[in-house]
This record gives structure tokens, sequence and C-alpha cells, in this order.
């Protein structure tokens, strides 16, 4: 089975090749460009373009209140949406705002856990795509030890 | 660096496959400085591609803010005892890894 | 010095005072901590902070479920499966590993405290391999190995008549106050445990030695009990002393036999 | 307790004397005084972080030919060193009392 992965950016350059290379057949979506912005606005528009952002209270989007740890924050997002494609966790005062977007494929269920660097106190915002249409949740997390120096 | 295996775990509830993996990796931002106050190169696996008996179920994508040894747990929908998951990981200076299991 | 310190420490101990009982010392630190968190079992302070503060509890568990420090495990197997150059290796000093309960112990031929890391180390020595650097890599992966193989064991040392005064240093250690914010451990890990210093929750003295080493996040890499130590100790702007020295050994001493009877949990992950 | 105050006086003698000229001689004197204060509480578990960087401080100073800042610097690390040693004599005769009671 095929996964349905967005094509919109196909990205550009060399190291891009490689990676193709590396993963023959594999349906490739990154967004270096989203990766590289610096502010939520600008990854939003390079992830999604001009499709308008939906608050949801269908995505449960679990992220501790005060972070443990700004190095070690455990994140995760999962929605009862049907047909998501994709899922985003962005964290606004970042100085690149994008962590991860998972790309869901048909089998898979849209429920993802990871571990991100929150570089100091922050609204960090979950977006899952579905059917041509973004949702969102925001939470607020704190951070008292910074990811970065640790 | 010697580049190490993805480690995974996966545990089949009914039909649906929960699966967990850890990946050595340092996940550099490219921002930190050395002892010696010498900027340390960014070094973070990008692409994480998760193949399940062989097709692909998921990618990651990551920028380096992802923490340092990637925790990533995903969850597969039609699974079975016997079937083949595949996780393998590509950083931004080309290295690679992977690890696979087989669901019990 | 601590010739002089073990001596007076030593008559004091001979005079036959209460105080000189390791079993009555934990047994009074184990009422303190059950009168001062009464919801609280002892042996749930082996989690250490996390056995007090819920939240942060949540996180833990999230961490613990795939820990960084698994790497650490698996580096620390293979380092210990090796043989070394006289054919012999690790096993033929620890068996399968699982002898973590058992440390430190009081060495009557040395007169001093063995930990677990000195116990490798005069494995190696005796093999005629190199002994490994008490602050090195490859120390805290035996050690997390031998943890994890260790691990539900119940503590189980002894204070021979001969180990008390080392036991004695240890414990006049932790409640001394040392550096300039003149603070003892005891002040932090006793009076205060259970509340907030800046975002720390403090954890209670009973259950200190039972997880490490310990994959600590500010590290980002597994270290020793004695790192944490040294840590402590710059804290409140004191000095820290060697790895492994004297001192560190007889304070690991005595917080083990306050940790007497409970499971090992090690390695674990810290914030 | 004997020890404690000659340790005292002596710092107060040393002080007494820099009050009068500020020599390279007298600084380095001081920043000695210092050290070996500093060692005294080190031997026993009680150095403290503060006063082997002021020494290292007034040294540079020294080194510097910044007289009165090295004196100053020294002095402080003498305070540090003197509070260090005060606290190791203190502490054998109190810490007892900090243990829960059997």
């Amino acid at each position: 089975m095929k996964t349905n992965f967005s094509r919109r950016w196909f990205v550009k350059g060399l190291a891009a090749v490689a990676v193709i290379a590396s993963f023959p057949g594999a349906a490739f979506a990154r967004a270096t460009g989203a990766f590289k912005a610096d502010k939520t606005d600008s990854v939003v528009n390079v992830l999604f373009g001009d499709l308008p952002i939906e608050a949801s209270s269908q995505i449960t989007f679990r992220l501790p209140d005060i972070a443990e740890n700004g190095a070690v924050v455990p994140a995760t997002v999962a929605t009862e949406i049907e047909d998501v494609t994709q899922i985003a966790i962005v964290i606004d005062e970042n100085p690149n705002p994008l962590s991860a977007v998972f790309d869901i494929g048909e089998s898979s269920v849209a429920d993802v856990s990871t571990r991100i660097k929150v570089g100091k106190s922050s609204v960090a915002r979950a977006y899952v795509k579905s059917r041509g249409r973004v949702f969102m949740t925001i939470r607020e997390v704190k951070v008292t030890i910074g990811g970065c120096g640790g | 660096m010697t580049v190490k295996p993805v480690k995974i775990r996966g545990r089949l509830k009914g039909v649906i496959a929960n699966i967990k993996c850890l990946m050595p990796h340092p996940m550099e931002t490219g921002t930190r400085r050395d002892d010696a106050g010498e900027l340390i190169p960014a070094h973070y696996i990008r692409t994480v591609t998760c193949l399940h008996n062989d097709s692909e179920v998921m990618t990651a994508h990551w920028g380096p803010s992802v923490s340092k040894d990637p925790y990533f747990s995903f969850k597969i929908k039609t699974a079975s005892v016997g079937d083949s998951i595949k996780v393998s990981w590509v950083d931004n200076l080309g290295e690679t890894s992977s690890g696979d299991i087989v669901l019990k | 010095m601590t010739r002089g310190t073990v001596c007076l420490v030593a008559l004091l101990a001979g005079a036959g005072s209460a105080s000189a009982d390791p079993e009555s010392d934990r047994q009074a630190l184990a009422r303190y901590f059950e009168q001062r968190f009464p919801d609280v079992e002892v042996a749930a302070h082996i989690d250490g902070a996390y056995a007090l503060n819920a939240q942060t509890r949540e996180q833990w568990l999230a961490m613990e479920d795939f820990p960084p420090y698994e790497f650490s495990v698996d580096d620390g197997e293979v380092l210990f499966g090796a043989s070394f150059k006289d054919g012999s290796g690790y096993q033929d000093c620890f068996g399968d590993g699982n002898v973590k309960a058992h440390f430190p112990y009081f060495d009557l031929k040395e007169q001093s405290v063995v930990t677990l890391e000195l116990a490798i180390n005069d494995c190696r020595v005796a093999s005629g391999e190199e002994p490994l650097a008490y602050d090195g890599e490859d120390i805290a992966l035996l050690s997390a190995y031998m943890a994890f193989t260790s691990r539900d064991s119940v503590i189980d040392i002894e204070v021979p008549p001969e180990g008390l005064a080392a036991y004695e240093e240890g414990k006049q250690y932790y409640y001394s106050r040392r550096g300039q914010l003149n603070f003892s451990c005891s002040h932090c890990h006793m009076q205060m445990s259970g509340m907030k210093l800046r975002a720390e929750t403090l954890s209670a003295t009973i259950g200190h030695v039972t997880h490490w080493p310990v994959y600590r996040l500010k590290w980002q890499e597994i270290g020793p009990l004695h790192r944490r130590f040294k840590e402590c100790n710059e804290q409140v702007g004191a000095e820290g002393l060697e790895y492994q020295s004297e001192t560190y050994r007889n304070l690991e001493y005595f917080l083990t036999y306050m940790s007497q009877g409970l499971p090992l949990n090690g390695p674990a992950s810290r914030k | 307790m004997k020890r404690f105050i000659a340790l005292s006086s002596m710092l107060f003698v040393c002080l007494l004397a820099q009050a009068n000229q500020l020599t390279m001689e007298s600084v380095s004197e001081q920043i000695l005084q210092a050290e070996s204060l500093h060692q005294e509480a080190r031997t026993v578990g009680h150095g403290w972080v503060v006063t082997l960087k002021l020494i290292e401080q007034a040294k540079a100073a020294l080194a510097d030919d910044q007289l009165i800042k090295a004196d100053e610097l020294s002095k402080r690390a003498l305070g540090t060193a003197l509070a260090s040693v005060t606290q190791s004599i203190k502490e054998k005769r109190v810490w007892r009392s900090r243990k829960p009671s059997s």
C-alpha cells in the first residue's frame, strides 16, 4: 500500500537527492524551508500554504505544563479525526519553531510521541492535517532549565 | 562516531501494534559551543522512515530540536504476529542507521 | 587530617553511644521520613523526588518507558563480557554482575570502604589490566550494566566493628554544614525534603543510592553517584572531592546503610 | 579552639600590617596566608569554591601590577578562608544535633 503523502514541497539540492536515493520509492516531502523558518507564521505558511487553521478540541496534545528539563520534553499528539495525513509540532519560542512533522500513512494511527527540546517557556502547537483541512490545538509549556545549555 | 542501530520494541494489542524506538544520535543543533568555545556543527536526524512488512507506514521529518538520542513511538492499525517492522533514519551528514523486529 | 578525624570519631564511637549503631540510625531516619511524609511508604523513596511530586513523576515515567540509559546498559554489557589479556574477565570477579546489593563493603585487610567502582578496578588490576578512570565513561557503563543485572535485589550490606569509623565519618560528612551557603546534605534532603529549591523538588535521604548510576538529562549522559556528590557540594559553594576519594566512599557507605533493605532500581533517568 | 584564636589573631595582625603600606611582598604574603588557610579548610573537607576563585583573581591582579585590586581580592579571600575554617571547627562540634534521635 502506498501512502498518500503531500508532494507540495520537493526538496532541492544534493543533500535531498542523497536522502531520496537512500530511500528508494519513499514518498518524500521534506520541508527544509519549514524547519529553517524562524517564526511560527512562516512555518505554517510553508507547511500548509493558504489553508485556514481551525482550532480543534479533537486533538490530544500531551505536553507537561512545567518541563522537568527543557532538553528532553515528552510530547504526544493523538487525534480521533479521520484520514489524518500529517501531524506537526511547533514551539513558538524556539529559534526554529518547527520541531517535527509526521507523515501518517493510511495504515498508521494518528498517535505519535517523541521528546523535544524547548529553549524557554513557550506556546506549543500541534497541527493535524486531514482531507485538505488543518486543525490545531495549543498548550503552554514552562521551562525552568533551558534545553540548550543544560 | 560509530553509528548505532535503532532500538525497537513492539507490542500487539489486538490488531494495533504500538511501536517504540530509541535512536542513539547526538542531535546537535549547531548553536552549542564546546569547552574551547568552538561551535559544535549541526548534526541531527532529518528523516525517519518506518516500514511495516516492507511498505512505508510512517515518515517523520525532524529538525535539530528533537532531543538527543531521539525517542519515537507510533501505532500501526492492522498488524499481526510475525509482521516485520523496520525503522531507519538519515541525518544531515548523510549517515544512516536502522533496526528491525518481528512482532510477537 | 583524616586519620585524626577518624581517631576522634573512633573514640566517640567507642564510647558506646547509640549513635554508633547503624541500624538504630537507619530506623530513626526511616521514622523521620514516615512522620514527614505519612502518605509515602519508605520504600517509595527509591524513586527520589519522583516519589514526592506527582507532576514530575508523570514525565519521569514517560522517560523510563524507553530510557536513554538503555544504550549505556547495552554498551556496559559488551564491556562486561569482554576478556582481559590473561583470558579472565569480569565474570570471574562478579559472576553475572548481580552483586551490587552487597556494595559498598568494609575491607578488613585494606581497612577501607570498597565501592563497586573500586572493585571493578581491583578486578582489572588483578588481571594485569590498567585501572579505569573513575570519571570516565567505561566505568559508568560497566556499573550501569551491573546495576541493571542487580535490579530488584535488596540492599544488604554490613558494617563490622572495624568499619564503624568509616561509617561515622560518612555520617558526619552528611550532617555537617559546608560551603559558602552553609548547608549540610541533611538540610536539603531531610529538613527541606519534599520542598522546592527553585524548580527542584528535594528528594529524601533514604533511597538516594538505590538507582545509580544515573542518566541525568542535565549531563546528557550516564554518570556515577560521586559525580552527584561533587555537584551537590558545588551547589552549596563547597569544593567537591575526587570521585572515589576516601571521604566520598565513606559517605556512600553511610548513605547505603540508610537504604538498607530497599530494592535496587538502577540505572535510572533523572532531571 | 586555640588554633582558631591563633588563626584569627594571625589574620588580624596581618590585616593591620597591610594598613600601613602596600607592597608586592605584603600582598603576596597575604595571598599565601589565604592559600594556607584555604588548604587548612580543604583538608578537612570544608574548602569553599569562592576562596579559590578569589585567590586566583588576586594572583592575576598581582601579576598585572594592580596592587590595590590584588590587596582587596586577597583580603576577601582571607575572609572567606577564615570563615571556612571556622565552619569546619564549629561543625565538628554541632553536626550530631542534626541527625534524628534514635
